[in-house]
């Protein structure tokens, strides 16, 4: 991985584009852009706080080998699935997928910023889910909420307190959940073979060490 | 029955728009026998739609005038009005060709005089001006109309206005038993000229087309801007009538766009630049234009324009693709993007919005025979093998007029070729 | 010719009837007009009323007629009688239509239609039937001068229409630039890979053509005549000079791309520094393989860089963009990638310009890894064994650099025309005042004409903007300002060569249409198939040149005793040369001083006391008349004291029309001609500007007569001014009114 | 109508005690009226929604789905994957859709698939609650069960990101989608008119930022006040959340009023179709949709 990590790229060289489209999921696309930005414009999120380089800008700063700013971009992150981009791009680019594609490999070389939050809550819900075979959204939202230590997990709980007693009220939120007592599937073991063997079969392609 | 005069020597021009027109008269003063058949009641096309040509500024009547009287003083031209090509036998050197000519319930008796108009009650939308105002059911559909002869609507027939409308022609001119026909008739070579079809702006949901009034096309706008228009030339917006001195212009709305047109459509980004003079020429000062786009593509020495054009400080350019459109409540239009020159996110309300679409070739519909091959726009392309029939103007390529012309102008040669050898071969 | 005979005929229709007396009209006719045959008919227009004319051409021998019905635009169908001379009385859209159905206005409409009347009857005995060309050439070869892409189309598509073809290349070989080209940019589909030129297979197509002769190493010494009967000499290199009888021409001696030497700033003129033809001549060498620099280096980092200077706003260098140079380092672009992928190529432009489906190419050299960058390039410098490229990167907003191995510079086209015909002319000027350095310069500039017409003003054809011999006409593309000369491919205008291959075979149509019509005596357009053309009694000349000078085709030389020579082939029939002659002199059958000055004439001009004024509008046909017959469909109101007669061009109006009016008691002349100056719309270029120029003059005249200027009025009209046309009439009579009448009726 | 049978995928949210257990409920009321039969996939696992991508990678995520489809076919052959969540539904349809065109993935996902004991050879159709809804049975038929008509109720459709984009719903626009509107009438309501009805919710946000995400949501709830909605309803468990749970804080952090009640299309279908408050899983709703339960009590 540490390799990864020496690549020296040039300014406007292909070889940190031909990097992300060897190692980033749909990464082959990022050369399409024909910088229009209509996916810039379409990000709700890009429209109640900025990103540090929105999908277009993201793709050009690729061209243009801005290999750590690209990296160690939080904008990535921003990405909260709504797939406007997506359908609205011209050249049909999944820039989507493109955004978690950047973001995942990133994360793999270890380059995402420090405590990035969606990352955290990514990690924390895949292992939630994959753990059982399915979500235990009482031990996920404490994962969540105590994932900076006790002191700011109880603040943040006790933030959260009306939203979680609402839920819990409305039996929406099982506490017995949190002692174990929930929804798993049967064939645990085959899951969790199933996915080092793909996680195996994936690192193998891209070349990485699982 | 209509009765059309022509041998295997005779070439077909498919559409009378400019390009038609052109291919027709370069071909007939050349000494060539010419069919033209157009769709609409009267010749011209898309382009004397149209209130100024880039970059003169000048009108596309007074190029049509010159076509006009080429076309009268030309015995060798017949012109097919409200005429479709339903379909195309035989090959190169000996076409059989069907034309479909739908009523016009008015015959060449009419003067013009306009006393069916007066008598005339019922309102039809006005297709010449893109259905944005009404004409009576017998109408002229523009003074500059050829043939000059009223066309009555199909709607108005078998009822006791049609009656009145035939009862006030002095001259015998309206035949309410016309019906449709078809005549079959021969030509040695064949030119495609159907033009183009603005590209239906419904399709591009993010700019809500159809559902926010203030929202319009580019050709719309030509219609608006023109003196002769449903507006009498003023540039006022659908909603409420408002003065819209506060414009902007979507550039590729509809083209570079693989959920769309794939092509360029080459003359937009000009009619943009061209438009904003209309604002300017309604306004002074007061009048401002934004342009957003992708690339500016005034190629040639249309550069100058743009650069005119950049020099009027109530012109600003956006690099970007409009992202979407909402509606404020007092009816503006809210444009959302990015500007992508330094990344600068944008929320910007107008008074009208105007789509720059593109050009889609208007050969939909139309039988015409498999030896005709076409790109992946639908483009005409032409065919080196069995070529006798010849695509001109819009239908091959998008153009602008003057290259639209330059094309119909080469079309021509290649038709007169193909007859010319006919000629050899019988001599 | 049988003895004239004269008719007019006097239509009802269209409440033509109803609004007007029409049996005072066949009075005015019979009396004023004086003509032999005068008719009423209830429907002119009708089978009948037709026949009814047929008949008295065909039986009554009637040889003149004037038909006082509608407008000269409408029922042309109906109204075509070409063996007799015919004018058309407008009493439809320009009398009835215009005025008002009142008690009040009908004694003024009805005198405006029984002096139209009078004004058609005096026109049509004023002209006669055009007899046609006397001095038709008859050669039917096209001449195509340059043997680049357009000229061996061209050359190639006239062959196969039928025509035999004379085609000379100055160099030792067929293929112009496009010979040049390592491949060509895709012209069908799929837009996704550079594609073979295809000149090696035209060039063939050219020596196998029997119809095609073919100088090589060849220029044009010497281009005498007319369409139809030009007289071409060439000079071949080391060899004699040739005589071709020639029919018409097509000039497509192309483009030089712009010296990159001019662009330091940019790198031009230091080593790892091209421009895209340097660059295809690499490709060439490398024929698919790795492209090597000069220094044999194999490259494998290019910076190409668009617009350079181009679209250049200081004007310093081209103001204008060359339209292929987009597509074309794309394609080049290309030519590295398809050698090795791990090329790195990098485009810098600010608008990538590839138009209709070269936009699949844009994408297809995205695909192979292209990269685009919308950048403005301040300096290319070199550094270590290449080049850095200093940039702003407009999206990321900033300056930055690249380095490459090699960096191409996207030049512009200069067109090869001859010299400019104005600064020609200026320097001929001085030189004949003795200016030796103007001779110099006149020398050095007639070496470089391409043409070399033997004409009266100048050795090749007017430049239009930027140098190119491009039309001014959105509609008419091929317009020209010499007849039978077409200018075809870059030299026209900046183009690619899929346009210049289609301009071509357009110029080739538009040649072959020229001789043909030149056999035949007709004029070319836009007045196409007129058989009338100028004649000059020339003992009435005073040489004074005017018509040499002012003919904005070249059509008239000057023969041996200075006086004017016709070139009928030449001619367009717009009458600038009629309307220039002092002396008047020059005149067409069926459009003289007389045919104009006899309507002016027939007007009956009310004495001053009759609140009555008179006021003549001199109207362009091209423009003007038709804006003032939809103003009359419309219905929009205007002056019943105006008399309009139309004329071809404002260039065509003889100032003795209007001393003769204002002498006569007209109170005031409207002249209504297209726009002209650098954005004119005149359809004869210069006609309306000389027209204006004139009558410029004419106001010392109107001095002489102590008249007021505003008896003259000169307004510009477009085809399109149907409702504001109407008010500035009204305007003008109101301020007539005001001036009061004229002091020299009844005199 | 010839009874279909469907492969039900649940999903995590729509378990007893979780997120969206009401919407199970009404899920499964509606249904019955409708006489459409749902079998739960044995042992079907979590798709790994949009929100793993970081840690998930793409083979893992794949191989989750894949499970599913495999178990499908295997227990259910031959019936349609119905979701009822907009995420697990794109999830799974977007797997499909991968797997189907990239052999490599494919053939690398059965491998994996061969550790759980299980094998891939045709993925079935992954179709949404609504799709059924909408395609299979048609509005005539919705209408048709209807004995309570919810008239003079206002409500704002609230489409969401998911069940729209990409895939959307066949003959929907993504920017202006009308079946949830038609289904609002199809119960007799009226659907409202707003700007926000595609807007995000913010998603996983919700969670990791919540501020983000809170902005945008406070942007829909107000856009659907100002339409005169008295209630919002979704066909996305997430969307549900999002836009309930969160309004007490966004009444706080903005001075807000907030107090929408957010519902399920198939919350309304059973009421409509004189279900009980229980039956709709009214007792579910965090903001209590009192309107409804009177309405259900009549």
């Amino acid at each position: 991985m540490s390799d990864m990590n020496q690549q020296m790229t040039a300014k406007y060289k292909n070889n940190f584009l031909k990097e992300i489209e060897e190692q980033a999921e749909m990464g082959d696309w990022v050369k399409m852009c024909m910088q229009c930005g209509v996916c810039s414009g379409s990000c709700p999120t890009n429209f109640h706080s900025g990103w540090d380089h929105p999908p277009q800008e993201l793709f050009m700063l690729i061209r243009a080998g801005k290999r750590d700013e690209v990296l160690n971009s939080n904008s990535m992150w921003n990405c909260v699935s709504c797939y406007n981009c997506y359908v609205r791009c011209p050249r049909k680019i999944p820039i989507t997928h493109i955004m978690h594609g950047i973001a995942e490999y990133a994360y793999r070389i270890g380059r995402a910023p420090k405590s990035q939050p969606t990352l955290h809550l990514s990690q924390t819900f895949w292992n939630n889910a994959t753990k059982t075979g399915r979500v235990n959204e009482v031990k996920l939202t404490q994962t969540l909420y105590f994932k900076d230590g006790i002191a700011s997990g109880i603040k943040k709980a006790m933030a959260m307190q009306d939203v979680a007693l609402g839920l819990v009220k409305a039996k929406r939120l099982n506490p017995l959940e949190a002692v174990g007592i929930s929804h798993k599937c049967k064939d645990i073991k085959g899951i969790h073979a199933m996915l080092d063997k793909a996680r195996e079969l994936e690192a193998k392609r891209k070349g990485r060490t699982a | 029955m209509t009765s059309v005069v022509a041998t295997n020597q005779t070439i077909l021009v498919v559409g009378g728009g400019i390009a038609g027109m052109t291919a027709a008269l370069e071909a007939a003063e050349t000494g060539k026998q010419v069919v033209l058949v157009e769709k609409n009641p009267y010749l011209g096309g898309r382009t004397v739609q149209l209130y100024r040509y880039f970059p003169k500024m000048c009108h596309p009547t007074c190029g049509l005038e010159i076509n006009l009287r080429r076309l009268k003083a030309n015995p060798r031209i017949q012109v097919l009005t409200m005429a479709e090509v339903t379909g195309i036998s035989g090959g190169k050197g000996n076409y059989s060709v069907n034309v479909k000519l739908a009523p016009r319930f008015v015959n060449e008796n009419c003067t013009a005089c306009g006393e069916c108009n007066k008598v005339a009650t019922t309102e039809v939308a006005d297709a010449f001006n893109y259905n944005l105002g009404k004409v009576k059911a017998a109408y002229l559909p523009s003074s500059m109309a050829y043939p000059q002869r009223y066309v009555i609507d199909p709607s108005v027939i078998g009822t006791a206005e049609a009656s009145a409308i035939k009862a006030a022609c002095k001259y015998g001119a309206v035949d309410l038993d016309m019906k449709e026909e078809t005549v079959t008739l021969n030509a040695g070579a064949i030119v495609w000229a159907t033009g183009w079809q603005p590209y239906d702006a419904k399709n591009i949901q993010p700019y809500r087309y159809g559902e926010f009034p203030n929202v319009i096309t580019n050709v719309e706008f030509e219609r608006l801007a023109d003196p002769h228009g449903p507006t009498g030339g003023k540039i006022l917006r659908p909603s409420d009538g408002k003065e819209a001195k506060n414009v902007a212009f979507i550039q590729c709305a509809g083209s570079r766009d693989e959920n769309h047109l794939r092509h360029c459509s080459r003359f937009c980004c000009m009619a943009s630049l061209k438009q904003t003079r209309y604002v300017q020429e309604a306004f002074g000062d007061a009048g401002k234009s934004t342009i957003y786009y992708i690339d500016i593509r005034a190629i040639d020495r249309f550069e100058d324009f743009y650069q005119e054009v950049k020099a009027n400080p109530n012109v600003s350019f956006v690099k970007s693709k409009v992202a979407r459109i909402s509606e404020d409540k007092n009816g503006d239009p809210r444009l959302w993007g990015v500007n992508t020159e330094g990344y600068v996110r944008y929320s910007e309300p107008h008074d009208l919005v105007v789509l720059a679409v593109g050009m889609e070739p208007s050969v939909k519909g139309v039988n015409i025979p498999a030896e005709v091959m076409s790109d992946s726009s639908g483009f005409l392309m032409a065919d080196p093998v069995n070529a006798g029939i010849f695509g001109a103007g819009c239908a091959t390529n998008a153009l602008d007029v003057n290259r639209a012309v330059q094309s119909a102008t080469a079309a021509a040669l290649r038709a007169v070729q193909v007859v010319n050898k006919v000629a050899r071969a019988e001599a | 010719m049988a003895e004239m005979k004269t008719a007019a005929y006097i239509c009802k229709g269209c409440e033509l009837g109803a609004r007007l007396d029409t049996a005072t009209l066949v009075k005015t006719a019979t009396k004023d007009g004086k003509m032999n045959l005068v008719r009423e008919h209830d429907f002119l227009c009708s089978t009948d009323g037709v026949a009814m004319i047929r008949n008295d051409i065909d039986n009554e021998g009637v040889t003149h007629i004037a038909i006082c019905a509608c407008s000269r635009r409408a029922k042309t169908e109906a109204f075509n009688f070409t063996t007799v001379a015919m004018s058309r009385g407008n009493l439809r859209e320009g009398v009835i239509w215009i005025r008002p159905d009142t008690d009040a206005a009908r004694e003024t409409t009805q005198e405006m239609a029984e002096d139209y009347v009078r004004m058609a009857c005096a026109e049509v005995k004023a002209m006669q039937v055009p007899a046609g060309n006397q001095n038709t050439g008859t050669s039917k070869t096209l001449l195509v001068v340059g043997g680049g892409m357009s000229g061996m189309t061209a050359a190639l598509e006239a062959s196969k229409t039928g025509y035999k073809v004379v085609l000379i290349e100055k160099t030792g070989s067929l293929g112009g630039m496009a010979g040049k080209l390592w491949k060509r940019i895709p012209n069908r589909e799929p837009f996704k890979a550079p594609m073979d030129s295809g000149v090696a297979d035209l060039a063939a197509q050219i020596d196998a053509d029997a119809n095609i002769k073919v100088y090589l190493n060849a220029v044009i010494a010497k281009t005498a005549g007319a369409p139809g009967r030009f007289k071409v000499d060439i000079a071949v290199e080391s060899g004699p000079t040739v005589t071709e009888d020639i029919g018409a021409i097509i000039q497509a001696t192309g483009f030089t791309p712009y010296d990159m030497n001019k662009l330091p700033n940019l790198g031009g003129g230091q080593a790892n520094v091209v421009d895209q033809l340097g660059l295809e001549a690499m490709a060439k060498a490398a024929n698919g393989g790795p492209i090597k620099r000069a220094d044999g280096k194999e490259v494998k980092s290019v910076v190409f860089v668009q617009c350079a200077g181009q679209r250049d706003a200081t004007k310093e260098h081209l103001e204008y963009c060359s339209g292929h140079c987009c597509a074309t380092s794309v394609k080049q672009a290309m030519y590295f990638k398809d050698a090795n992928p791990d090329v790195d190529t990098v485009v810098l432009y600010t608008d990538l310009r590839m138009p209709g489906n070269n936009e699949d190419f844009y994408r297809a050299a995205q695909n192979k890894g292209v990269i685009f960058s919308k950048g403005e390039v301040s300096n290319v410098s070199a550094s270590g064994n290449g080049c850095t490229v200093k940039f702003k990167d407009l999206i990321l907003n900033e300056e930055t650099s690249a380095d490459a191995d090699l960096v191409v510079l996207a030049t512009g086209m200069v067109p090869t025309t001859g010299p400019d015909l104005d600064q020609l002319n200026e320097a001929n000027r001085a030189a004949e005042g003795g200016d030796e350095g103007a001779k110099e310069q006149v020398i050095q500039m007639m070496s470089k004409s391409v043409l070399n017409l033997d004409y009266r003003q100048g050795p090749d054809v007017p430049q239009f903007k930027h140098g190119f011999n491009d039309s001014h006409f959105i509609c008419f593309p091929y317009e020209t300002r010499r007849t039978a000369i077409y200018a075809a491919g870059p030299v026209r205008r900046p183009m690619d060569i899929a346009q210049a291959t289609e301009d071509a075979t357009g110029a080739a149509m538009k040649a072959i249409q020229a001789m043909e019509n030149a056999g035949l005596g007709k004029a070319a357009h836009p007045r196409s198939g007129d058989l009338s053309f100028p004649t000059a009694r020339l003992e009435g000349c005073t040489q004074c040149k005017r018509c040499t000078v002012e003919c904005p085709f070249g059509a008239i030389d000057e023969d041996e005793r200075r006086f004017p020579l016709f070139n009928e082939s030449r001619c367009r029939r717009c009458g600038t040369c009629m309307g220039a002659c002092p002396v008047r002199v020059i005149s067409f059958e069926n459009y003289s001083v007389n045919t104009v000055g006899a309507q002016i004439k027939a007007v009956d001009i009310p004495d001053e006391f009759s609140e009555k004024p008179r006021v003549l509008i001199l109207a362009c046909e091209n423009d003007a008349y038709p804006a003032l017959d939809m103003a009359g469909m419309n219905h929009n109101e205007y002056d019943p004291f105006v008399r309009v007669i139309p004329v071809r061009c404002l260039g065509s109006v003889n100032t003795i029309w209007i001393t003769d009016a204002l002498n006569s008691g007209y109170d005031g002349v409207m002249l209504m001609g297209c726009k002209h100056g650098e954005q004119y719309q005149c359809h004869f270029v210069k006609g309306s500007e000389l027209g204006r120029y004139r009558m410029s003059k004419i106001y010392d005249t109107l001095k002489g007569m102590n008249l007021e200027e505003e008896r003259l009025m000169d307004l510009e009209v477009a085809i399109t001014d149907i409702d504001t046309l109407p008010k500035k009439i009204n305007d003008y009579a109101a301020r007539i009114v005001e001036m009061g009448m004229s002091p020299f009726k009844g005199l | 109508m010839a009874k279909k049978e469907y492969a039900f995928y649940p999903g995590c949210s729509s378990q007893k005690g979780a997120s969206a257990s009401n919407y199970l409920v009404s899920v499964n009321s509606m249904n019955k009226i409708l006489d459409v039969k749902m079998t739960e996939i044995p042992d079907w696992n979590c798709c790994g929604a949009s929100i793993s991508y970081a840690e998930s990678g793409e083979l893992p995520r794949l191989a989750m789905n894949a499970r599913n489809f495999a178990l499908s076919e295997q227990y259910l052959p031959g019936q349609d994957i119905v979701a009822t969540c907009a995420a697990c539904w794109l999830g799974s349809r977007e797997s499909k859709e991968r797997l189907e065109h990239n052999n490599v993935l494919l053939a690398d996902t059965n491998t994996a698939l061969k550790e759980a004991g299980l094998n891939l050879k045709v993925i079935p159709e992954v179709r949404h609650m609504v799709e059924v809804l909408i395609e299979d049975l048609g509005y005539a038929e919705l209408a048709r069960h209807v004995k309570k008509p919810l008239d003079g109720m206002k409500i704002a459709g609230y489409v969401g990101c998911q069940t729209n984009r990409p895939f959307g719903i066949s003959g929907e626009s993504y920017e202006n989608p009308m079946y949830l509107d038609k289904l609002i009438e199809t119960v007799g309501a009226e659907a409202t008119k707003y700007d926000q009805k595609v807007t995000c919710c913010g998603g996983a946000l919700a969670f990791s930022e919540p501020d983000k995400a809170q902005a945008q949501i406070k942007d829909i709830i107000e856009a659907a006040y100002d339409s005169g909605a008295e209630m919002l309803v979704t066909p996305c468990p997430l969307c549900q959340a999002n836009t309930e749970v969160y309004q007490g804080q966004i009444n706080k952090k903005y001075g807000t009023k907030f107090q929408m009640p957010v519902l399920y299309y198939s919350q309304l279908m059973t009421l409509a179709y004189g279900g009980s408050a229980k039956d709709a899983g009214l007792d579910g709703q965090v903001i209590r949709a009192r309107k409804m339960e009177e309405f259900a009590a009549k």
